[in-house]
């Protein structure tokens, strides 16, 4: 990147692809052979399925998963989509004419796939235990614990937040489900390749996750379905059978096996870049440190390493992101809300006011990312805020906090 | 959508830059009046502040809390109302800024609330001139 | 293509990609300035949505539709699911507590999205009418004007049929369902790009077509909406607001700008490329002539340009794919279907046994496809048929047909 | 899935290139017997002939229709009889042409077909040596 290019801090909405990964792709595009559609029998057909089931086996392989567990899809909007209301519908039908379990325990910290999920089932007729965060983005394994009811029929809960970072103790929780026999989905889109995610704890049932996150194309994601014992899953979507029958339509060779070595790439690279990016954001959460006040939203710790969440009295979120724009490319929210102007439903979870939202601004780091773009990044978004703060009205430092 | 269409007007664009009519106010001769209003939950805060000289309007001057096109509206209500005699200046109407500045529809109450500060900044100035 | 790489005669499957998509797509994957989320607010991410939009209007313009009416998805399978499971379901859903119309009209050879799809809704509770067609493969418009009712919620029908080739005349359905208010959805996966289809007829609800059957990347597909009156719809997926409220997810940039630089090509080509494919397609035929005893399943016309589904008497079809193998890429039934070994039901639904079903390829042309490689198919086909044929059992042609 | 795994082992595409033992037979002396079993459902047809001459099955051939496994199979089945005394002759059970042909266990009932036609060859084979 030149000086001219906008520094991009905002790898939890989309991370840049690796160029390993845009190599293999354009293999993939480029040679006929790996074209024909591979469900196809022929020879360039098998061709390309072989190339999507070594992928498949480097897409389980990052989370210590077998390669028949996984189901690929579009992203890990559908995958949670999928695992949600796939499980809930699939237990409330199990007992016949719709007369099974319809308690479904998640969280007010959820993505808005797993949240619009939820609510969609709240429509069908489930009700909906909504876990609330501590005041740092915590949502506590005693928590899912006292919400566990005979009839529950799905927890689903992210692993890390993707506003925040924040990381809740899935492991403890999967340790509680698996004792109750209770399936668990966990949204892990932010994790899995930023923090060690295995699967093997039995009591994970389906877990969601997309290549985009971690360095691989936008559009295809992947469903973690533990293998035994396997939960039963409505699918979303018929016809074809590809998949298992849990969900249909061409699988893009290019598009998966992009996807695989992604998650190639990121299992390698893991022990070294998550403490690197870790020192990264601590060093941006200093640098920041002259344009107090300031404030951090969600705790430091349990958290992925790429994601601070900061707050800065007095400022107005629209004009800071015109004052950035060009420069600096980072989120107020997450990105799949900032299209829209509602404040965050996370941060309000958190207990913070609509006013101290608006202030906050997504700083999110990866791979490419060198502790020279932090400190040009921290230079501008002190000088951002101290110009706007410039012509504040007295008392808006106390009133926009 | 409409990912083409300019957020931002070329007028407001340069106006949020240049912040111009920023507070303070120059020093200079004469009284000072202020006039403030706010409405936080939709997301405009506007407080002017005008040095009144022989019966007019001599210099006006914001400060704001609020999204580009209020910037910009504050910005362009002080220049509007330099100059004026103070028994006859009038805040620019929302409507007009909106217009001028081209405001998205859903953020003329931000215009109103930039309106109303300048209300309440003449109704200031000619209570002090009537002093 | 070298003498040594096999012919492809699988663009049913899906059609190697154009190389100007190809292009366009790495542009795509190598510009750090277009890797962002589109949904994002920031200038990268506004780069990406411009490009998307673009595409979004390539795409609608490929049907005369308006740039609105476009809802991208995964695929055709995720486009006809969410129209027919989408409509039907919005339709009983619309009067409150279930009690809206649930009479839907389809056919006996849709592809398995829109047969799968409609499966469920019989789960669901839906009555369905399968319309059935002639010998020649034809579902004609006056058995849909005898199959609608007072409550028909829904009409699903595809265009092209993926097997024979074989066209409906939709346009006459068009006029009937517009007439009877019902909404009519057409799969029209395997036409857009090879046959001129417009929506401006007010009748046509919901079309579903995809961009891997028309020269673009596999994994991404189109919804047509109609704008005026809107179909009522229910979503697959939820979360995100993307695409209306109609499709959650983010979108991915290269898939849909190499999805709209390929319906920009076909439309151009259309006028050359159609009567060219059709003419290679009974060059075919005729090449094919000294393998007789052999048959034509579907008729011939009206079609699209570049399916011929031919039988050859006393051939076992695995067998006569593994004689082609490496040397000719063809479909024995449907690609999609080809990976499982039950016979197309297609083909059945025209009457067909099931041996004359097994003797059954299709053989399907596309833009790269050459008159050379249509002699040097044909003769490998009809070599490959004659020895098959000559240690068979007596009586054989004439049972196995 | 398993797209990796050879569909057809290296026998079985040697055998079905070549298809040895096709009918119709060599010329030569001697009757000629045969045998056939169908099962067009499961997808195989098969005929046998042998040409038997002093006692033993001197030349064996066959006509088929079905996969690549059933012809392979089929063929496999005539070297198995040829140079055998007609009275000791057995046909080559399906479970054996599955194992040596590293057939998938679907197409078991194919197997069977082969042997059944075997079965009747030499059957027949005994009632002309016998009359
Ligand atoms: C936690 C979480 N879940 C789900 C998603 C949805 O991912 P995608 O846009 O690939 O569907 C995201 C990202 O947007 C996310 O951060
Ligand atoms: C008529 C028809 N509809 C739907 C589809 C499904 O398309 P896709 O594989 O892109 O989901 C196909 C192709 O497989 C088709 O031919």
């Amino acid at each position: 990147m030149t000086d001219e290019a906008p520094i991009y801090l905002d790898y939890a909405a989309s991370a840049p692809l690796d160029p390993r990964v845009v190599a293999v792709m354009r293999e993939c595009l480029e040679d006929r052979e790996l074209q024909a559609n591979p469900a196809s029998a022929h020879e360039p057909g098998r061709a390309a399925a072989s190339r999507i089931e070594a992928a498949r086996a480097q897409v389980a392989g990052l989370i210590g998963a077998p390669p028949d567990a996984i189901v690929f899809t579009s992203g890990a909007t559908e995958s949670v989509n999928l695992a949600i209301l796939g499980a809930a519908r699939a237990a409330r039908d199990a007992r016949g004419a719709s007369r099974g379990p319809r308690h479904v325990v998640s969280s007010r910290i959820e993505h808005r796939a797993g949240r619009d999920s939820c609510r969609q089932l709240e429509r069908e007729g489930f009700e909906l235990c909504w876990l609330q965060p501590d005041a740092g983005g915590r949502i506590e394994a005693g928590q899912v614990a006292d919400a566990l009811r005979p009839d529950t029929a799905l927890v689903s809960l992210m692993h890390a937040n993707n506003e925040t970072g924040v990381v809740t103790d899935i492991a403890a929780i999967a340790a509680l489900c698996a004792e109750r026999e209770v399936a668990l989905h966990v949204d892990a889109a932010q994790s899995v390749g930023k923090l060690p995610v295995a699967v093997a704890a039995p009591g994970i049932a389906l877990l969601s996750f997309c290549a985009h996150k971690l360095g691989g194309p936008k559009g295809v994601g992947a469903l973690y379905l533990r293998r035994r014992p396997r939960p039963a899953l409505q699918p979303l979507q018929f016809g074809g059978g590809h998949e298992d029958g849990l969900r249909p339509g061409t699988l893009p060779t290019h598009q998966l096996v992009g996807f695989g070595v992604a998650c190639e790439l990121a299992r390698s690279a893991l022990a070294i870049e998550a403490p690197r990016i870790r020192v990264l954001r601590e060093r941006l959460w200093q640098a920041l440190q002259p344009a107090m006040p300031l404030w951090r939203n969600g705790v430091p710790e349990p958290s992925v390493p790429g994601i601070l969440n900061v707050g800065f009295a007095g400022v107005e979120g629209e004009s800071l992101l015109l004052e950035l724009d060009g420069r600096l490319a980072v989120s107020s929210g997450a990105a799949c809300s900032s299209a829209s102007a509602e404040p965050s439903t996370v941060l309000r979870a958190l207990g913070r006011s609509d006013l101290a939202i608006q202030a906050s601004l997504r700083l999110s780091i990866g791979r490419e990312t060198t502790a020279a773009e932090i400190d040009r990044a921290a230079r501008l978004l002190v000088a951002a805020v101290r110009r706007l703060r410039q012509a504040l009205p007295v008392g808006a430092l106390e009133r926009i906090a | 959508m409409s990912a083409d269409a300019p957020r931002y007007s070329t007028d407001v664009l340069d106006l949020f830059r240049r912040l111009p009519h920023r507070a303070p106010l120059a020093a200079g001769a004469g009284t000072v009046a202020s006039g403030e209003a706010l409405a936080l939950e939709r997301g405009a805060w506007v407080q002017f502040e005008a040095r009144l000289d022989g019966g007019r309007v001599a210099s006006c001057a914001f400060r704001a809390w609020g999204c580009p096109h209020t910037l910009a509206a504050a910005a362009r209500a002080c220049a509007a109302v330099e100059g004026l005699a103070i028994a006859s200046a009038a805040a620019m109407p929302a409507r007009q800024l909106a217009e001028e500045l081209e405001v998205p529809r859903h953020k003329l109450g931000r215009m109103l609330v930039v309106e109303d500060a300048m209300h309440a900044l003449i109704a200031h100035a000619r209570a002090l001139q009537s002093r």
